[in-house]
């Protein structure tokens, strides 16, 4: 199995989602097994690869079609990108699972080859090298996310996904403004070269694509004031694909972010766009945090939680030094995992107790045990207990901030940390000490997926080393943009 | 013995003569004539300076007590007199006005057999007190008067009103306290103690 | 080395086991096994420990958890377990949950994690586990107390992160040693600013003194120690208070010559440790008056609990080594004495079923030994010679009045006063006078809550007759003789106090008065009812004892004071965020698309003007 | 070797003590009537009564608690007795300091609130009530003077104490002192239960407070505690601010001096209420307390 | 009150040695219980101002019945107070003794036939001494405390021995007047009061 089989993990996504459309007839159960199937060979490629990457050292170099780059398109799968594909795998293998029992709205295949595009644009997006390219999968990803928030066709949806439309409209086309002023400037669009001739492009160009970039990609990643969209549109969205926003859509826009961020360093004014970074990271932690306190539907509460978590990875990535990366990467990888058992967890109460209201949430210790011991871990992990993993993550964050001089940022994060304490500790009263129920019957399959994701989180959370290694390598990678360039093999087009 | 029973009998006539000369104008004169206005049913005299005195038939006097009421402010006494003879209590309401510093006699009669009275307590509160009093020691039933009973007197004597004159009272303390209520002498008319 | 581990991790083990296995006694024997462990392990260590301290280390996500046994931490750790055991056997009996017991015993790790972590790292992942899991014992009972509880122990953990970011900023390393070796280099240095010192100071001060339970940030105690199972309060209030103060103690270490150049001097007192025995002042002035005026038993000992710890907090400040040694004597004998006042009240609660002053009655006939464990807590805490509680007592006083700081050993006078006022009262209400007709079929407390009380009634009675024991111990962990004499002789500059002899002479006294008494006529025992009522015949229904407000006078001499309440202001600041929180959702999701493109022009705007500047 | 002069010269002291305590309750009861010009009892009254009490033929009991309680009393003064130099005889002083005495001499009131309260009478509670509150009151500025005098004699040993005053003067003559001996007083007062304060047996209104349902030999037994906390406390004052006695015959004289302040401000005053003496307390004593605190900082 | 038995089988203590020290004690310190029931409580104090003043004898008024040992019933003499007086007689200690003051305890005196008045103390409870006259003047009083103090130098005041030996015939009394159990049912009278 020599490298180049690597590219199957773009291919396989895109060809068989174009086969679902003719499976229509075979009925509903027959389509879900066939995502199923198709997410099964995707996580076992990714883990392939993820052993190939770690164990060799060196990162998978895809050339789409012989040329080398900047002409050719090339993969670039790193020990980052290795690491995310295999989470975005499992995160939709574990997803299609749920899909059996969580999404019961008519026309399934449409929503089939919706959440294999999705994964498809989440994949590519963290393995491309090539700018164009990422703009390519961030399209077919926004796309999707748009189509997959209104599948649900209750007003709410559509109002949602609309709002989503509009602003990740204007961001993705800000983004491909600035996409094209860099081309103008290196006249190239392969990553590691313009990392290369960032230097000596004329300050004020570079500075305008940067900023445009950047927003473009900010929407996408929901920095403050530019992720008004998400909590309507992971309360709309069916369970499974929340989740999957959640866990892998966000990351893949933040991943981005940070990459290019960190490609363009040389720019003069990158201190600046850090300063600004930082600033907007805080305030999408503290305004997502106070939002959730006096909430009533619990995936709402969860939604603005979960952005405020990605508001911190923001922070992270935009300190600017090695720990920082370090510590946003090992908590991209708890945020999913939380995230993907909250959402499960909540998303099986709603489908079974009818509506993710707090009411229903009332006395489920008694009436769903084990939802609510998933659920209970999930927001204690959440919250920063020490035995479970959030913990460890959130630590490295706040030392690295405060390190990097911002200890006013870490103070407001922290306080704004106590809230979240607050309102999920309040979700865990209602659950265990309030309210009655008898005993109702739990699907086998997803609360063996709970238990196992339970057993992770408090792996993590008792045992940090190995995960800390591997997101040491993972930060690495997108830190370290000299060990970038000399891995990929250039044309030499320019100096 | 006889002296002084002239002096009782002199005094009772010259009671009478004062009651047919028309009331002094003096200023306990002009408040028994304001009285008398407001309430015709009512006979009422100035006895001396400061000193007033009412009749009032029995099934008028709370409408009267609450006219008094306005003029004399206090309550001072709630006290019975038990003429056996005629079968009647006589029932005196001393009234004390602060301020014209006067000293008012209500009277009023009802039969002995079953008394009844309406409690005046929703006027002057403390009349409680001197009802429970009244209905202990004559059995004078005040209708509304919440705590009427046993008061101050021990059980078996609440039983016999004791301060009735119908009341034998040798006969029950020979049965009380028996041999050591040695002193009595039935031949002897009056006692040397 | 890994018996460290195995003493440290035992609790949350057989925590996690009891909580498994969720049968009758099974539950119990292992919590009680698992909480034993520790002073076992402790007591195996005491003779190495004199000479030098144990160290083991553990690599957890990057991160290096020392862990180090040395004479002070050694100290600390035996007081939590011996409070520990006793939680233990009184749980046994009150509490019929393996989630108590899970919890209970999670906080009882964090409790000797937090004694024993030799690096910050795992000083706050401890920290945050004792809270987590003390949090947990009162989120079942009631939701208000325990969000009031957490919320502040939150706060004051996260004030600490920060300034365990700052230190590390500063002096690139985390752990004590490495930590303290910079501080003291950097206090002549000066590096770290005199507003950074003093920033990292309050952040240290909020976090200690919410977890001890500092006037300001008493709030939580009376309503976390009350909605509890009262043995595990014994736990609660007994070791995690203490917790607040060994992270005192560690700031004197570490930070202490940088705090000292920092902060200066002022009329030769430290001027950061003059504010820390302020702050015990007033808190033992303001818990005490308040606990005197309380009406429920619960709350009645929480507020004494924070009264308590403010003199140790006050021992601390005076800075000299007797206010230390004062200081961490205090520790030992509030250990063992407010947790027998816990584990007494948790059998009247047990028995009776009820809280309040005013149902209770007459139990001295119905429950004899609990009387008598309850009365040497009361002379303990009183500070009654012959007793634990005036030996620490009595080095505070010498410590306060010889660092010539008249007015905070006035506060000691009056909080002494104020205690021992409260807890006659206490005697008074539950012990005393007619027993309310419900309570005649109360039944002595069961065996294992009295073995708990035995075990916290011994060392009251031992360390009372022999303080020289433990100030001896403190002698070899300064090094110098702070507190001369021998076992059962204190001598200091100023003073000296022979606990053995006072006692001797106590008996002797005792017997004299007993002879008096046995040559008297021969005593008929009367009944309760047979009491001079000015010539009154009385009966079972009367209720002649002062229960309810027995303090009402106190309590109209200082009615200007009650005006104030630390807890409606708390309860305000509450609502305030709440409401902030809501202003800030509605002012920023509102839901319409246009709001939300205009927050994108801005973004815009922004980063074109930022471009420009 | 066992002390045998010293446990015989503490047993000799005690005999002397308790006479010299009924003597002075009994001039206290003398100058009082005087006062009043009335003849008054002969001075050995209260050993009358003592014997009196312990000669009654029945005993009565409430309960264990009930008898401990004054046993425990007369046992916490006989110990506050023993550790207070008398004179020449230096007894056990060496072995206690200032704050050991202060607190046995307070001892006694647990004995006796714990004996009132078993005995469950309504005016026992009242009793027991008053004299916590009295004691709390007086707590501050009780405080406040013996901080004074330590601060400016930087020893808490008695005889130590004695020995300085010996030899620079006594307490009362340096001005900072006098503040704190006027406290004291006030204190002492209080401490006594003598007329202003003597709210906790206030025979008028809660018939002898907690000493209700003491009779026989308790209420013998608490006669002699008073006698012999009486003794003491005079003694403490002494050896506090009159410069402790060189001999007994010296050490009696200044006893009485107290003591006669005390008749005197008694036979005058009327009972504060409870919440009056609090005030009281924490207003004017506290203040001097203050100054005199800060005056030997 | 049932408890009552154990004051009769209760034997006395008798001090073989110090006898005559505390005779002589108990002469010289009478404690007055502070119980005046009818018209003569207003001769008390007289007794203990400057120019009579009791206290020279070691005569001291003490509220508490429990150390009291003289027991001065000061006029006539009510039912309802005689429950009280007794109630406060039992509880007093044991070498105690009654000082009847006026006529009125000895044969009801001026209120001869009322029903309210009992006729004669003693048979109630044991009267050592009585000072004839309608309240007697304090000169009266003082020589009554003398002659009570004359007695228990002569070990005649024994009213407390006759009331412990022949307890049953005042009990008896007692109850024929008040009716069985009284006690009881005056305590549950007046508890609705409080």
């Amino acid at each position: 199995m020599n490298v180049q089989y690597a590219s199957l993990l773009i291919a396989i996504p895109l060809i068989t989602a174009f086969f679902v459309p003719l499976m229509k007839g075979l009925g509903e159960k027959a389509i879900k097994t066939y995502v199923l199937i198709i997410t099964a060979i995707q996580a076992g490629i990714a883990t392939w690869v993820f052993e190939e990457v770690y164990t060799t050292g060196k990162p998978i170099i895809v050339m789409a079609g012989g040329w080398r780059p900047p002409v050719g398109i090339d993969l670039y799968i790193g020990p980052f990108a290795a690491l995310f594909v295999l989470i975005v795998a499992l995160v939709s293998f574990l997803m299609a699972v749920f899909n059996f029992r969580a999404v019961k709205v008519e026309p399934i295949d449409k929503y089939a080859m919706l959440f294999l595009l999705l994964m498809l644009g989440a994949t590519g997006m963290i393995a491309t090298g090539d700018i164009f390219n990422l703009f390519v999968f961030m399209e077919i990803t926004a796309i999707t996310a748009y189509a997959l928030t209104a599948y649900n066709k209750t007003g709410e949806a559509a109002e949602a996904s609309l709002k989503y439309m509009v602003l990740g409209g204007i961001g993705s086309s800000f983004f491909l403004i600035g996409v094209a002023l860099i081309y103008g400037a290196t006249g190239t669009l392969n990553m590691a070269q313009i990392a290369q001739l960032a230097g000596n492009i004329n300050p004020t160009v570079a500075q305008v694509a940067l900023a445009l970039v950047i927003f473009g990609l900010a929407v996408e990643a929901e920095l403050f004031p530019l992720n008004a969209w998400a909590p309507d549109a992971y309360q709309a969205a069916p369970h499974p694909v929340t989740a999957m926003f959640s866990a892998f859509v966000v990351k893949a826009g933040i991943y981005a972010l940070a990459r290019i961020l960190y490609l363009m360093s040389a720019v003069g004014t990158w201190k600046n766009i850090l300063h600004l970074l930082i600033a907007m990271a805080t305030l999408t932690v503290i305004v997502a945090e106070f939002s959730a306190l006096r909430q009533r539907n619990v995936k709402r509460m969860i939604a603005y939680s979960s952005v405020s978590q990605v508001g911190l990875i923001g922070l992270a990535f935009a300190l600017g030094t090695q720990a920082g990366v370090d510590a946003g990467v090992f908590q991209m990888i708890n945020h999913a995992i939380i995230k993907v058992l909250l959402f499960l967890g909540v998303g099986y109460v709603a489908v079974q107790l009818g509506g993710a209201e707090i009411e229903n949430f009332r006395g489920l210790g008694k009436r769903m045990p084990l939802t609510a011991l998933g659920v209970t871990v999930g927001s204690m992990s959440a919250v920063g207990i020490p035995l479970f993993n959030i913990f460890w993550s959130k630590l490295r964050i706040i030392l690295a901030t405060v390190d990097a001089g911002y200890a006013w940022a870490a103070a407001l994060v922290l306080g704004a940390s106590v809230v979240e304490a607050v309102y999920y500790f309040r979700l865990v009263h209602a659950i265990w000490f309030t309210g009655e129920g008898e005993r109702l019957r739990e699907s086998a399959p997803l609360v063996a997926i709970m238990l196992l994701l339970i057993a992770i989180i408090v792996a993590i959370g008792i045992y940090p080393n190995y995960a800390w290694s591997l997101s040491q390598k993972a930060g690495n990678d997108i830190f370290n943009v000299a060990q970038y360039i000399k891995n990929v093999p250039l044309m030499g087009v320019g100096a | 013995m006889d002296m002084n029973e002239k002096k009782v009998t002199e005094k009772v006539e010259n009671a009478e003569q004062v009651e047919e000369t028309k009331l002094p104008d003096t200023r306990e004169g002009k408040l028994v004539k304001a009285l008398i206005e407001k309430a015709p049913y009512v006979e009422g005299n100035v006895r001396r300076e400061r000193r007033v005195e009412f009749n009032v038939p029995a099934e008028r006097i709370h409408d009267f007590l609450e006219l008094a009421s306005e003029t004399f402010e206090m309550l001072m006494q709630i006290s019975i007199v038990d003429w056996l003879k005629e079968g009647q209590f006589e029932i005196v309401y001393q009234l004390w006005s602060v301020s014209e510093s006067v000293h008012a006699f209500v009277r009023t009669r009802i039969p002995r057999e079953d008394a009844k009275l309406p409690t005046v307590m929703d006027i002057w509160p403390v009349a409680e007190t001197y009802e429970r009093e009244a209905h202990e020691f004559f059995g004078i039933v005040f209708e509304g008067n919440p705590r009427l009973g046993p008061f101050i007197l021990e059980p078996r004597e609440y039983e016999k009103h004791p301060l009735r004159k119908d009341f034998n009272l040798i006969p029950y303390v020979k049965a009380i306290y028996g041999d050591d209520f040695d002193r009595y002498d039935e031949s002897k008319t009056y006692y040397v103690i | 080395m890994n018996l460290l581990m195995v003493m440290l991790f035992a609790p949350l083990i057989a925590g996690f086991l009891a909580w498994l296995l969720d049968f009758k006694v099974i539950r119990e024997v292992i919590g009680i096994i698992g909480a034993s462990i520790p002073i076992g392990v402790l007591a195996y260590y005491y003779s190495t420990v004199t000479s030098e301290s144990i160290t083991y280390s553990l690599t957890v996500g990057g991160f290096t958890l020392g862990f180090h046994l040395t004479m002070l931490t050694w100290y600390f750790a035996v007081i939590a377990s011996i409070v520990g055991i006793a939680m233990a056997f009184g749980m046994a009996s009150t509490s019929k949950s393996s989630y108590d017991w899970l919890f209970a015993l999670i906080s009882f790790t964090g409790v000797l994690g937090v004694f024993l972590s030799s690096d910050f790292v795992g000083f706050f992942l401890f920290w945050e586990l004792m809270t987590f899991g003390s949090f947990m014992m009162v989120l079942k009972r009631n939701r208000h107390e325990s969000l009031k509880y957490f919320v502040l122990s939150i706060i004051g953990a996260y004030s600490m992160l920060v300034a365990i970011g700052i230190i590390y900023a500063k002096t690139g390393a985390l752990d004590f040693n490495t930590v303290q070796k910079a501080l003291r280099l950097d206090a002549m240095v000066g590096s770290i600013s005199r507003g950074e010192t003093a920033l990292i100071y309050t952040l240290f001060l909020i976090t200690f003194g919410v977890k001890a339970g500092a006037v300001p940030l008493h709030v939580w105690a009376p309503g976390a120690y009350s909605e509890n199972d009262q043995s595990y309060t014994a736990f609660f209030s007994g070791a995690l208070s203490k917790a607040g103060v060994y992270g005192f103690v560690l700031l004197y270490i570490l930070m202490g010559a940088k705090l000292y150049t920092a902060l200066g001097v002022f009329n030769n007192h430290l001027v950061f440790a003059y504010i820390l025995a302020w702050i015990g002042a007033i808190t033992v002035v303001v818990a005490s008056f308040l606990a005197v005026l309380q009406e429920d038993i619960r709350k009645l000992f929480a507020y004494s609990s924070v009264g308590q710890v403010g003199y140790i907090l006050l021992g601390l400040g005076i800075g000299t080594g007797l206010g230390f040694a004062g200081a961490l004597f205090h520790v030992l004998s509030h250990a063992i004495f407010k947790s027998l006042f816990w584990l007494v009240t948790a059998a009247i609660i047990l028995r009776t079923g009820k809280t309040r002053f005013e149902d209770l009655g007459g139990l001295a006939e119905k429950m004899p030994i609990t009387f008598t464990m309850g009365l040497i807590a009361v002379l303990s805490l009183a500070g009654i010679p012959p007793m634990a509680g005036f030996a620490s007592k009595w080095l505070l006083y010498e410590a306060a009045i010889s660092a010539h700081m008249p007015l905070v050993a006035g506060a000691i006078f009056l909080g002494s006063g104020l205690a021992f006022a409260y807890v006659v009262r206490f005697l008074y209400a539950v012990w005393f006078g007619q027993r309310p007709s419900d309570l005649d079929d109360v039944k002595e407390a069961p065996l294992p809550l009295l073995i708990g009380m035995v075990i916290l009634a011994i060392p009251n009675l031992v360390f009372g007759i022999a303080p020289g024991l433990v100030t001896g111990y403190f002698n070899r962990l300064f090094g110098d003789t702070i507190v001369g004499g021998n076992y059962f002789r204190l001598v200091t500059p100023t003073g000296t106090y022979n606990a053995l002899l006072v006692t001797v002479i106590l008996i002797f006294g005792l017997s004299i008065a007993g002879l008096i008494y046995i040559y008297g006529a021969k005593t008929r025992k009367i009944p309760v009812i047979n009491t001079y009522q000015s010539g009154n015949p009385v009966t079972e229904e009367y209720n002649l004892s002062m229960r309810k407000n027995f303090y009402r006078p106190l309590a109209e001499a200082l009615g200007f004071w009650l005006k104030y309440s630390w807890d409606r202001f708390y309860e305000r600041l509450a609502n305030l965020t709440e409401d902030f929180a809501d202003w800030l959702r509605e002012g920023f999701y509102n839901g319409n698309a246009q709001s939300y493109s205009w927050y994108l022009t801005i973004v815009l705007l922004i980063l074109a003007l930022w471009g420009v500047l | 070797m066992f002390a045998w002069k010293l446990v015989l010269e503490a047993i000799g002291m005690l005999i002397y003590a308790t006479f010299i305590g009924f003597i002075f309750m009994g001039i206290e009861r003398k100058a009082m009537a005087r006062i009043q010009r009335r003849i008054g009892p002969p001075i050995y009254q209260p050993i009358i009564d003592t014997l009196k009490l312990l000669g009654k033929k029945e005993s009565v009991s409430h309960g264990f608690i009930y008898d401990f309680g004054p046993v425990f009393a007369l046992g916490a003064s006989i110990t506050a007795l023993l550790f207070i130099p008398m004179g020449n005889f230096q007894l056990f002083s060496n072995n206690a300091d200032l704050i050991v005495v202060a607190y046995l001499l307070e001892v006694p009131m647990l004995g006796i609130m714990l004996g009132a309260m078993s005995s469950g009478n309504p005016y026992s509670g009242l009793g027991v009530q008053r004299g916590l509150l009295t004691m709390v009151a007086m707590q501050l500025p009780y405080g406040l003077a013996i901080i004074a005098l330590v601060q400016h004699w930087g020893t808490f040993k008695l005889s130590q104490l004695v020995a300085l005053q010996q030899l620079q003067g006594w307490s009362i003559t340096v001005p900072a002192l006098a503040l704190a001996f006027i406290v004291f007083d006030i204190v002492f007062q209080a401490l006594l239960g003598l007329e202003p304060f003597d709210i906790i047996t206030a025979p008028a209104e809660i018939s002898m407070g907690p000493m209700v349902e003491y009779g026989g030999k308790q209420a013998a037994i608490l006669f002699t505690q008073h006698a012999i906390q009486l003794f003491a406390e005079t003694a403490f004052f002494a050896v506090l601010f009159l410069g402790g006695a060189s001999n007994l015959l010296d050490l009696f004289l200044k006893q009485l001096l107290v003591l006669f302040i005390a008749i005197f401000v008694a036979s005058i005053y009327p009972r504060f209420t409870i919440d009056q003496a609090a005030k009281f307390f924490w207003k004017w004593p506290t203040i001097i307390g203050i100054v005199a605190v800060l005056l030997t900082m | 009150m049932g408890e009552n038995e154990g004051f009769i089988n209760y034997e006395l203590q008798e001090f073989k040695l110090f006898e005559p020290l505390f005779k002589w004690a108990r002469k010289k310190s009478l404690w007055i219980v502070a119980f005046c029931t009818g018209c003569g409580g207003i001769e008390i104090p007289p007794l203990a101002t400057a120019r009579y003043d009791f206290e020279r004898f070691g005569i001291m008024p003490n509220p508490a019945p429990r150390m009291a040992d003289l027991f001065l019933i000061t006029g006539y003499v009510t039912p309802k107070t005689l429950k009280r007086i007794i109630v406060t007689y039992e509880m007093m200690q044991d070498p105690k003794y009654v000082l009847a003051h006026g006529s009125c305890p000895i044969n009801g005196g001026v209120y001869w036939d009322s029903y309210n008045v009992v006729k004669q103390l003693d048979k109630y409870i044991p009267v050592d001494v009585a000072i004839a006259g309608c309240m007697p003047r304090p000169e009266a009083v003082m020589d009554g405390i003398m002659e009570i103090m004359r007695k228990i130098e002569s070990g005649e005041a024994n009213g407390w021995k006759r009331y412990r030996e022949n307890y049953e015939y005042y009990r008896k009394n007692q109850d024929k007047l008040f009716g069985e159990g009284w006690r009881e049912k005056e305590a549950k009278r007046w508890l609705a009061w409080i």
